[in-house]
């Protein structure tokens, strides 16, 4: 596990959103990187722009938006330097992503075999019948019981399981380096969550691929990733493996985040929570974004924090990192 | 004592749109059976949770409570009256006694009203405020749910709020009317993490401030196990295992709870649990499985669990199952 | 929208205001829409003040300034019976708007109680409601109008009614799908939760809702009764007594040949008076639609 | 569901769509000033009293309302819908002659229309509010709200009146014998201004159909996943948004048949050409009653019938709808 080389490195990316109103830095300044064969989570709230993160990777960023600055390098050749047409070439092929709701992300008009075997076809110049074939092959890969049937499909006539698997199956059709998954499982049923969870780590051991799982279930990330970055407010505000995190988180944030979490292990009198809401991101707050809502903050915090390696791989965005966990 | 709610032999099944050719060699009209025959009973001050996965039917239980859709068959005693036997009148009487929080803060709040027009609707409607009786009142209210001071909340509109915020107002109209019974549908599932906590707090602190019962309708287990005294599970319609809420956690006897309860994800990096891992997917209300309605996806499946249906036993103290393993 | 930072409390009115304002500056940003405004103003103006400032005969004959071509004292030249015709023309614009405006109040009224109704109740009345919205929807309905107005005679007052009570169901059909949407949202099933009666739920929940579709329909109509009238004029099916942009069209016709005039006048104005409504139909459309709103 | 399934269900909703508009008729034929006969034979004019009592026969208007209305409804089922009082002939051949003539109009213009609307509506679909966003913008804005009869004179009055290019009105020049090609490009002369004023009203409407809907799908989901995999341009405009925005603009256009037809008739009327719209026209100038009326019930017929057709393309392009 871990310690190959990289093969995405993310340098201080930058996403910016012009509105009406101002300009939403929904990503400002984060980086990390995916070392070969392993799983890195980016986990935070909604409107963090853990989301936006991904789809700046892939350069899909939607309009108005616009990537500002930074580096994505992938193998070290920087994504953001490409022309058009050859990162056409790394989308799907190199990089693949699967999305969160793979009702709306499918085309519905659509079989399930041609819209995965679309990429097939577009990346490995292979004739239909032969990328049907591959289609099959990998429809059985992730788990999927009978694989013409579903193939045959249309999106509305499976289940969101099954949806799910044939969404896996897409993006692991092209066998990317690396593999982007935009909440897994945010979709479905705990029993049918528990099954793809299941069927991710078994694809983890068989492949031993790189991957970068965005989510805003901790626990799903716990179950997946060796490493995990936290988000808040468009920046990484911890950046360590999971264990690590889970045990001594740092930043008050991730600690605050640990406590509101209701376990199923144990019963427990009283949850904490995060008292406020998040900030708008047109005018975050000056300094720690997270300052207003964070019980340590003081004077200091109205100052930009740097982010600091506590121990060797924990970093942390903190003027006051807590101590001895939470 | 005598429970608030008792809800006893409750059937809610949905008609199937028929074609014109159904019609026309008339084939039997087929059903959605949502709920299939469940008893409950609440008891004063409690909360309980009903739990399961969507297409439980736990959702339309808790639409039929509210009296939002009309059941099939059975009936649902409030405080010993049959609420379906009362007049339009009585019946719209007793919604200051009970009251209903919404899953998604985003849809239940009225986008063209203020919060004070939200708030106080229920003030309206039922005791005639209006001006600044009411306004004052929504500003109490507005306090007591935690956004305050109330006074610079009440003339916005729910777009200038977060989830986390929107929430806590759909919160302050359910109490308005001091109500004791307050169906909690899925309450936090659309709201962040770290505001879950918040709001589930507050539905503490509510229910031991007005002396509330609840009925909580959750799938995230976690929420349920946190929040509620007693709880039954969902399964197709019908309740597998019912009883109080730690001796289920503690001692879950259905296969399909014990699944539920593996399933969940848990940010405990230490502990490696074997998970009871179910096959394919929950079959159609339509046509549910006959015998047992788990036994398709049931790792334990016996032969006599395809004919017959389970019955629900006791194996301890107020702890119901529904298996034949338990038998 | 930074609901951390402390703000007064607001009285109802200025809510409103502050309300109008917001619209004003969405529906502002579309230019075209504010030129369609401002046309329709011009057009209001001059069909109010026609009468009232220029007692001029339209019905006159003066066969010594029979068909002149435009100059500066008739500048939109005159007809074959020697009338001067932008006075005609200003006069036409009573006609339109007059039918543009009535029609449409009578089709919107229709169309918004039947809409309500099945789209709130949704019982057997109302499928019935329904299945004759969906017919006439289907019926080619200039047609049947057309065919109605021959029958029965073409005054101004049959028109209006004909065209009313033929083009309802559109707007039936819009509120009802926009009521069955929210009628399942959950502020709808928390007002009657609370208690709410019908009729609060239909007026205070639902109308305030559902309407700007409507509305923003309402407009694009105006526009197409007023096409469907001059149509309807120019086939010889306008009311003999009033002047109308459509008969001078018809009676135009003759004239193609010696006349341009006859011709590119009247037509020009019903041409700017539907593109007004078409504008300011799409100008609301921008600024009622939420999700456009933001941009 | 199989196709085949999915029409069988929607054909019993054609009957009552067409019987409506014969009630209709048969309401107004009552209803209106003068006896049903006037709407049967048309005129007011003497007609034999032999052939009233023909028609009373055949129409059954001795007997109660309801057995009228049925044989009414039986009568233009096989075809029969009254004489018309201009011609003498009955109706339904009166009708009939003319449709080729409207066809043969409708056709050219909408294919021109198709074709070019559905161009500039994803052109500016790919790029909104650039120079060719707005160049579409503005015709179909300009399109949609100019009369098209107006367009009509206006045309006649520049390419006939002034640059005597083309011809003013009729299908073909009179008088002249023309045979073979020259007859066929006689007629093309012809038709090119009706062809072109029909066609702006349609191209407006396809340009401003297909942009929004083309705008519709762009936003949505899919798309994204389609770039996801790599795809080009072609690919994710054509083959995945395209189609999707297809569906609302079949619909739409099978609801705007009526206005279609409405300016096909308003066009035939200024260029006096020899179809149905121009025959409108006529009768109402004659007071041909039973041919307006027959116009009316096949107009009605035609249109249901188009929107069968519509729905069955919709089902063919969409998958939800066949599976239901």
């Amino acid at each position: 596990m871990g310690g190959g080389e990289p093969v995405l490195e993310v340098r201080d990316l930058r996403t910016y959103f012009p509105t009406m109103r101002g300009t939403v830095k929904a990503v400002d300044g984060i980086s990390f990187t995916v070392l070969e064969g392993e799983t890195v989570g980016l986990v935070g709230e909604s409107g963090c722009g853990k989301s936006t993160a991904a789809l700046s990777i892939m350069r899909l960023v939607p309009a108005p938006g616009r990537i500002v600055g930074g580096e994505v390098l992938l193998r070290g050749r920087d994504l953001l330097k490409l022309s058009e047409a050859e990162m056409r070439g790394v989308r799907g092929a190199r990089i693949a992503m699967s999305f969160q709701d793979p009702m709306t992300f499918f085309n519905p008009v659509m079989r399930i075999g041609d819209q995965i075997a679309e990429g097939i076809i577009r990346h490995q110049r292979l004739s239909r019948r032969e990328a049907w074939e591959k289609v099959i092959s990998t429809l059985e890969v992730v788990g999927i019981p009978s694989p013409r049937d579903v193939a045959m499909s249309y999106p509305h006539q499976l289940s969101g399981g099954m949806r799910q698997r044939a969404m896996m199956a897409m993006a692991l059709s092209c066998h990317p380096e690396l593999m982007i998954a935009d909440e897994p499982t945010t979709a479905l049923d705990v029993i049918i969550q528990a099954q793809l969870l299941e069927l991710m780590k078994d694809l983890k051991r068989e492949l031993g691929m790189s991957s970068l799982i965005i989510s805003h279930d901790l626990g799903v990330i716990a179950e997946l990733c060796e490493r995990v970055a936290v988000m808040y407010a468009g920046k990484i505000v911890e950046y360590s493996d999971i264990r690590r995190i889970l045990r001594e988180p740092r930043h008050p944030y991730t600690v605050g985040l640990l406590e509101s979490i209701p376990r199923v292990g144990f019963k427990k009198e009283r949850l904490i929570g995060i008292e406020g809401s998040v900030p708008d991101l047109i005018e975050p707050p000056p300094g720690c974004r997270f300052s207003p809502r964070c019980k340590y903050a003081d004077e200091k915090c109205k100052e930009d924090p740097q982010l600091i390696e506590l121990e060797e791989g924990h970093y942390v965005l903190c003027h006051h990192p807590v101590m001895g966990g939470g | 004592m005598q429970p608030i709610v008792k809800v006893k032999g409750l059937k809610k099944y949905y008609p199937v749109e028929k074609s014109w050719i159904d019609k026309l060699l008339s084939r039997e009209r087929r059903w959605v059976r949502a709920v299939d025959s469940i008893d409950l009973e609440i008891e004063r001050g409690e909360t309980f949770s009903l739990v399961g996965e969507s297409g439980s039917g736990k959702t339309t239980t808790g639409l039929v409570l509210m009296q939002l859709v009309e059941p099939t068959e059975g009936e649902i005693l409030f405080e010993g009256r049959d609420i379906f036997s009362l007049r339009e009148e009585e019946r719209r009487r007793l919604r200051r006694d009970m009251q209903m929080v919404f899953q998604n803060p985003y849809a239940s709040l009225n986008p063209r009203m203020t919060v004070e027009e939200i708030v106080g609707e229920p003030l309206t409607i039922h005791l005639g405020l209006k001006g600044e009786e009411r306004r004052g009142r929504v500003i109490e209210l507005l306090d007591i749910v935690g956004l305050n001071p109330g006074k610079y909340y009440v003339d916005r509109y729910p777009h200038e709020f977060s989830g986390g915020q929107r929430q806590r107002i759909a919160i302050a109209r359910a109490i308005a009317l001091r109500p004791k019974f307050i169906v909690a549908d899925e309450p936090v599932s659309s709201l962040d993490v770290s505001i879950q906590a918040t709001i589930l707090n507050l539905l503490q602190e509510l229910k031991r401030e007005f002396k509330l019962t609840y009925l909580l309708i959750a799938h995230n287990l976690a929420v349920v196990r946190y929040m509620s005294d007693k709880l039954a599970i969902m399964y197709l319609g019908k309740i597998m295992e019912k009883g109080v809420s730690e001796d289920v956690f503690q001692n879950p006897q259905h296969p399909y709870t014990k699944a539920l309860i593996s399933a969940f994800p848990d940010i405990n990096p230490d502990v490696k649990r074997d998970r009871v891992l179910l096959r394919g997917e929950i079959p159609s209300p339509i046509a549910p499985p006959p015998g047992c309605r788990f036994h398709t996806r049931c790792p334990f499946r016996l032969e006599i669990c395809e004919r017959d249906e389970p019955m629900l036993v006791e194996v301890e103290d107020g702890h119901l199952v529904a298996c034949h393993m338990v038998e | 929208m930074g609901s951390s930072i402390e703000r007064l409390s607001l009285g109802r009115l200025e809510r409103y205001s502050r309300g109008l304002r917001g619209f004003w500056r969405s529906y502002s940003r579309n230019r075209p829409a504010v030129m369609g405004l401002a046309i329709l103003f011009l057009l209001t103006a001059t069909a109010v003040l026609t009468d009232l400032l220029d007692p001029y005969n339209p019905f006159g004959i003066y066969p010594s300034e029979v068909l002149l071509p435009p100059s500066f004292s008739h500048p939109f030249g005159t007809d074959d019976l020697g009338r001067d015709i932008l006075k005609l023309v200003m006069f036409g614009s009573k006609t339109s708007l007059l039918v543009g405006f009535s029609a449409v109040f009578i089709a919107s009224s229709i169309g918004i109680i039947v809409g309500a109704l099945s789209g709130y109740y949704g019982g057997r009345v109302e499928d019935i409601l329904m299945r004759l919205t969906d017919m006439l929807l289907i019926i080619p309905n200039f047609f049947l109008i057309l065919l109605i107005v021959a029958l029965f005679g073409s005054s101004l007052r049959n028109v209006v009614l004909v065209i009313g009570f033929m083009t309802w169901p559109g707007t039936a059909r819009l509120l009802r799908s926009t009521f069955l949407s929210l009628r399942e949202q959950e502020f709808v099933q928390a007002a009657r939760v609370v208690g709410a009666s019908h009729l609060r739920i239909i007026f205070r929940h639902l109308l305030p809702n559902g309407i700007y579709p409507v509305i923003v329909n309402s407009s694009l109509q105006v526009g197409s009764a007023i096409l469907t009238e001059a149509g309807l004029s120019f086939l010889g099916l306008g009311d003999p007594s009033l002047v109308s942009w459509g008969r001078m069209l018809s009676i135009a016709q003759m004239y193609v040949r010696r006349a341009w005039w006859m011709a590119a006048f009247p037509g020009a104005a019903i041409f700017i008076t539907v593109m007004a409504f078409n504008l300011i139909g799409d100008g609301l459309n921008d600024a009622l639609n939420p999700r456009l709103r933001e941009r | 569901m199989s196709m085949r399934r999915y029409i069988l269900r929607r054909i019993p909703q054609l009957i009552p769509l067409c019987i409506f508009a014969i009630v209709i008729n048969f309401t107004l034929m009552h209803l209106a000033p003068g006896s049903p006969i006037d709407y049967l034979v048309g005129g007011g004019e003497v007609v034999p009293k032999e052939y009233i009592e023909k028609l009373t026969r055949e129409f059954g208007l001795d007997k109660p309302l309801h057995e009228q209305l049925l044989i009414y409804i039986l009568n233009v089922f096989s075809g029969n819908l009254g004489t018309s009082y201009r011609y003498r002939t009955p109706v339904l051949q009166v009708i009939l002659e003319r449709v080729p003539n409207t066809l043969l109009l409708m056709t050219t213009s909408i294919m021109f229309a198709f074709v070019l609307g559905i161009f500039l509506g994803v052109s500016s679909s790919k790029r909104p509010y650039s120079l060719v966003d707005n160049l579409a913008s503005t015709i179909s804005v300009l399109g949609y709200s100019i009369p098209t009869f107006w367009l009509g004179m206006l045309l006649i009055i520049v390419f006939s009146v002034y640059l005597r290019w083309l011809p003013t009105m009729g299908m073909s020049t009179i008088g002249a014998q023309l045979e073979g090609w020259e007859a066929v490009i006689d007629t093309l002369r012809h038709l090119i201004l009706p062809a072109t004023t029909l066609g702006t009203t349609y191209l407006a409407l396809y340009t401003r159909l297909t942009r929004a809907s083309m705008l519709e799908e762009l936003r949505k989901d899919y798309i994204t996943t389609a770039w996801g995999k790599g795809l080009d341009d072609r690919a994710v405009y054509y083959r995945h948004a395209f189609r999707n925005a297809m569906l609302p603009v079949t619909t739409v256009l099978g609801l705007n048949l009526g206005l279609m037809l409405t300016g096909a008739t308003l066009t035939e009327t200024v260029f006096s050409w020899p179809g149905i719209g121009r025959l409108v026209y006529d009768s109402i100038i004659t007071r041909d009653y039973p041919v307006l009326m027959g116009i009316f019930i096949i107009v009605s017929i035609t249109v249901v019938l188009a929107n069968f057709i519509v729905d069955i393309l919709y089902a063919i392009l969409d998958p939800r709808v066949r599976y239901k």
